[in-house]
């Protein structure tokens, strides 16, 4: 065995720490599949999943050869990053350099995320092509394209341009931990605009108006889907610290993102029983996403409390955004953009309101006086927030109005009515995804 | 005297770089347990959702998010600070806790983590019990009670340094020698355990349970993959569970690395042995059984993981497979209903694992543990029968004090009639009659049973 | 607590990485549980389920007191080690050996992979008596004299053998990273020889000799499961650096794993898709698992782009495998041999042909001259390879035969017509898998 100095100690640390990140917020991609799946009718369950395993399977192959070298690859330009593709410029020199291995790792299945909460919204009625295409020019362009404005070393939003430097936005930069806006509104803006496109399912709105409710078809999977998803966002949030010295940090991350999810849970039940409905399980799991999609941003500079706060908050965004939806006619059968999209941007804004001022120096620190409005901080932080909500808006809408459009134009985006009756999983997927005998395994009547 | 630590620390070859990266691979072990072990969240939900009629599903599976979700709000406000909360300066007592409530003056985050996820891990235990029959306002406040007092009280006297029970401190030490529960058989699954027990006690058995002639009227859970899938998730979460407990990693390998083999081995004959039991007594491969004999050994071998030897802990889950066939049996004979058999399992096998710590603890182990004295063995070990008399001690008082308090709040929720569903709500089944409709909805076209 | 050397944090963190890769591995046992139950009729599924557990279980116990025994306790055989039945000699010692302690479980969860394996290729038919057998021999004896041949540093393939020492095959000896061929060409071979000596499952093949389709009960189950096995991969692959030193080969190690994965699922699902079948997500799912499958013997000796293609071929590898199988008439109902059985050695000969000189350097190291055959290494290597594969299949061929053949002689090998025809559940296990309430819970018309 050869024996390490600490330095290299700590280097390996540093690797296996990002390891461990990128397993498990890989792991969400299970907990997607299932949470999608179980919100579904049965009769699209394959075609759900299917997206969702490609979403890994499609995506790493993208990431690999363009998405990365477009997100974090080296380049001087404030927009997009363009180096290594295909990971050729690496594995050309004899040393490799495992940093950048475990990052891509860590980095993927976090595109990955941004993909899958697409598919949510579009459920149901989406052509499995035009899922195809619009995975691909996610992956590919449209997230690594935000991903290099605000975590690249480059990037004219990033909080995290080298010592010497100052963020081009002034102040600390757009402050965005890990990924409310980056990752969350991203995907959930996606989705908004593809649930807008595509428009609601048939039979979800009746010619009055109201609403038919549409349940999916497994709270069991839903569950067990949000568990994990959980579970995976200590992935997600804690080794978005990226190195192993800020293990104190990254154990604080975990408190504070325990807290909003928590708390978001509970207030979304509240909220639904106190509208007078029964206490059902959907309006906590989806209360708890929204929790965690709030905390994600401001995880490691707020306080307990203020992470409470956020996620109690976060609770009521996601049930006052779903109703709006609703009221606006347009279907997110997951409620993809209430959780991902409207959370995200409370993420986001709610950084420059509670950040605290020793967290936001310890974490980001290249300017003291800038941290949360509610905490002594001033409108800076804010308005740099801001710009990156609006920033990020435009140019996901913008893109995507492009791919859903032509996608609309082409006739490709929405199944036949009479397809969609059927179920998706009969006419485009060979066959139920349930096979019971019958007089076996049920006993139905 | 911080000159002269950091000339040891130089003299031992350790610099200051050294240190953090310990102090950091440590928290990191800590967190990555807490995660596993918040992670046996999803395995009791799946569980406990595969084990009731598909009736009675969404009603135990918000049960199970709740206790992660309200358990974390009411051990962040209360819990913490009575399990394990002191104050530089300020008097501390051997029963409770006393500050640090919300988390004040506080920054060993990880340690509130993993701590928080085996609260949760308690109260979770009890909804098994009470499953399919019990209101929900009855289910808030239990949980709520006990994740806020009743619970932490118990870590309390166990684990915190100052406790009346605990190893961990230089002296008077219950029989010198103080209670040995490494990772909780009796702090937590007894705790839960009995507190189920009160529940099934005082709620009463399901409608229907049990025929006029006393006969056990059969009630299946609904879905056997979900019974397997919650199995396998609580076994990996026990690598969380017990060798997370030893909350260090850097000069701690060795107990971690011999805590989590007795743990698999442990879980392994308990499987193995209630396969046997139920195919040698009725001629069946039961897999529910099987699950439940994997439970049950983890159960047991979660306080003796880390102080007994790797060949007793097969002893241990062979015992333990035992233990749960014949708590499980009683409690029918007693006709009272544990749909989820989480008495018998989490609170016999969780005081019978306490117990086998008194006689089987080596006593090289105690020493690297505890730091506890040669006699503080187990009487198979040479012990004097000091410790034996610890845990019994322990076993008893928590018994009593979950017991008792449980047993108080139950009947006093069963006075104001807020216990129990009516007959007519539990026979629709509760997601019907009080969660919005059923948990699943299938509306696929199956073949019509060609028999019925 | 006492103050550590660099040395001893060191050996420390190699336990802890031993132990995550452990219990990674070992969740990979729940993976297959429900890859296997989503994958059979609903009437089979607590016999499956059962037999997965049990592998886990009474693997433990068989493994602590005879199979790690004799894969890699000390010896000074070529063929078979032997020492430290029952942990005997260790816990005998006041000192405890953690790191014994940590291989053991590490070793243990992949034991109990390539018991499971096997179960999948019997079911729905095979006698659970039966079981019990094959599956002690598997773990006992079989599996682990291959683990010894392989990775003990005495077994005649190996190329682990001491710094001093060549490998008995010269050369490189046998590169076998983490087991493409000594886990799951060899449980991939027992199913193969399993599922021949058991014969189909009653009205699999019409006299015609036209395949009669069996769809499996749960597509979420298998995609399910499909999830957790790619997320135990991680363990699998990077842990079998087995050091915490190897951290940057571990980061690679995740790398090409991911990238054969991908690219296994989207090849196998292309294929699929061009013989005109719709989208199904199986195989897409079984393709994940022939690419994981196909990298885990190169995986760290071999560069992103040539994992990205092994994984490729792995994906026709097992689509040829699975259809030359049907029209053998051989009724494998998880296509456990040729995701497994072909893929393994697909897996083991592609070290021979891509082996980087570089990374071959720096992971094995005795012999410069010898690496991957396309990469300008000359034959040598892909001769070591050819040499294993033949051993392993000669081994487990040889002993499963005599297994399953006396099993058959017995008449304890397969269920009687009767049986299989109600479902193992109701006959073997007290009764169905499933029993939801008439009437509630789904509308089945």
């Amino acid at each position: 065995m050869a024996d390490l100095t600490t330095k290299e100690i700590q280097e390996n640390l540093d690797i296996l720490w990002l390891l461990i990140g990128a397993y498990l917020v890989f792991f969400m991609q299970c907990g997607f599949a299932l949470l999608e799946a179980g919100s579904v009718r049965a009769k699209n369950t394959k075609n759900i999943l299917l997206k969702n395993v490609l979403d890994a399977c499609l995506g790493a192959f993208i990431w690999w050869f363009m998405g990365f070298p477009i997100a974090l690859g080296d380049s001087s330009g404030k927009f997009a990053g363009g180096k290594d593709f295909f990971m050729m410029d690496l594995t050309k020199e004899l040393t490799n350099n495992p940093t950048y291995f475990a990052t891509w790792m860590f980095q993927w299945a976090f595109a990955a995320t941004a993909a899958t909460i697409v598919s949510g919204a579009v459920a149901e009625r989406c052509k499995f092509v035009a899922y195809l295409v619009y995975t691909t020019a996610l992956t590919a362009f449209i997230y690594p394209v935000v991903v290099h404005w605000a975590w690249s070393s480059e990037g004219w939003l990033s909080a995290w341009v080298s010592e010497d430097e100052k963020p081009f936005l002034k102040a600390n930069g757009f402050m965005d931990f890990a990924g409310s806006g980056v990752v969350h509104m991203t995907g959930g803006a996606a989705a908004l605009m593809g649930s807008i496109f595509l428009g609601p399912r048939t039979g979800r709105f009746t010619p009055a108006g109201s609403v038919v409710d549409m349940p999916g078809h497994s709270t069991v999977l839903a569950a067990l889907g949000t568990f994990i998803l959980w579970f995976g966002w200590y992935g997600f949030n804690p080794v978005s610290t990226l190195a192993f010295e800020y293990m104190g940090d990254a154990a604080r991350v975990a408190v504070t993102t325990t807290l909003a999810a928590a708390t978001g849970g509970c207030t979304t039940l509240a909220i639904h029983v106190a509208l007078k409905n029964p206490p059902d399980v959907f309006p906590a799991l989806n209360g708890i996403l929204a929790g965690l999609v709030s905390i994600t941003g401001p995880c490691p500079v707020v306080e307990p409390w203020a992470a409470a706060f956020i996620g109690f908050v976060g609770g009521f965004v996601y049930y006052g955004s779903s109703t709006l939806l609703k009221k606006l006619q347009i279907d997110d059968p997951l409620d993809a953009a209430p959780v991902h999209f409207f959370c995200g941007i409370w993420g986001v804004l709610s950084v420059g309101l509670f950040a605290e001022k020793s967290y936001t120096k310890s974490v980001y620190g290249k300017d003291e006086d800038s941290y949360g409005a509610f905490m002594g901080g001033g409108g800076k932080q804010l308005g740099n927030q801001i710009i990156g909500v609006l920033a990020i808006i435009g140019w996901v809408c913008f893109t995507c109005s492009i791919v859903f459009g032509s996608l609309k134009a082409l006739k490709l985006l929405r199944v036949s009515a009479e397809d969609e009756e059927v179920g998706l999983d009969s006419s485009h997927h060979g066959g139920d995804a349930y096979n019971f005998e019958a007089g076996r395994g049920k006993t139905v009547s | 005297d911080r000159d002269i630590q950091d000339l040891c620390k130089v003299l031992s070859g350790l610099t200051a770089a050294d240190a953090t990266i310990t102090g950091s691979s440590d928290n990191q072990f800590l967190l990555s347990s807490a995660y596993l072990v918040f992670f046996m969240q999803a395995g009791f939900a799946m569980l406990c959702a595969g084990s009731v009629r598909s009736k009675n599903t969404k009603n135990i599976l918000i049960k199970n998010v709740l206790d992660a979700c309200v358990g974390a709000i009411a051990f962040f406000i209360f819990g913490f600070g009575f399990a394990y909360g002191t104050k530089e300066g300020k008097s501390t007592n051997e029963f409770i806790g006393n500050w640090n409530f919300g988390l004040q003056d506080f920054t060993d985050w990880a340690g509130f983590l993993f701590q928080w996820a085996f609260s949760a891990a308690a109260a979770t235990i009890v909804s098994g019990s009470v499953a399919e029959r019990t209101a929900f306002q009855a289910y808030l406040g239990y949980s709520f009670f006990l994740t806020a007092f009743v619970y932490p009280v118990v870590v309390h006297w166990v684990w915190d340094g100052n406790g009346w029970l605990t190893a961990f401190k230089d002296n008077d030490k219950l029989f010198d020698c103080g209670m040995y529960d490494f990772a909780g058989s009796g702090v937590v699954h007894m705790t839960g355990g009995v507190a189920g027990l009160m529940g099934a006690m005082i709620v009463g058995p399901r409608t229907g349970r049990f025929g006029p002639d006393g006969r056990v009227v059969a009630m299946p859970g609904h879905n056997a993959s979900l019974v397997v899938l919650g199995t396998f998730i609580l076994w990996v979460g026990w690598y969380g569970f017990n060798p997370g407990s030893q909350l260090a990693i850097i000069g701690s390998e060795a107990v971690v690395a011999r805590t989590a083999v007795s743990t698999t081995l442990s879980a392994a004959a308990g499987g193995v042995t209630a396969m046997a039991i139920n195919y040698g007594l009725y001629h069946v491969w039961d897999l529910i059984a099987v699950c439940n004999g994997v439970l049950a050994g983890l159960v047991g071998i979660t306080a003796g993981c880390s102080v007994t030897e790797p060949w007793t802990a097969i002893v241990c889950g062979f015992i333990s497979a035992w233990v749960i066939h014949g708590a499980g049996k009683l409690l029918l004979k007693l006709k009272i209903d544990d749909p989820l058999e989480a008495a018998p399992m989490h609170g016999a096998c969780g005081a019978f694992g306490v117990f086998w710590v008194g006689l089987m603890a080596k006593k090289e182990y105690v020493a690297e543990v505890y730091s506890g004295a040669e006699k503080c063995a187990g009487v198979f070990y040479g012990g004097d029968g000091s410790l034996l008399g610890a845990q019994v001690v322990g076993v008893i008082c928590i018994f009593l004090w979950v017991g008792g308090l449980l047993g108080l709040f139950f009947l006093a929720l069963k006075k104001m009639n807020m216990l129990r569903t009516s007959p007519e709500e539990e026979q629709l089944g509760l997601d019907e009659s009080k969660h919005g409709g059923s948990a699943y909805n299938m509306e696929l076209v199956a073949p019509m049973p060609t028999e019925m």
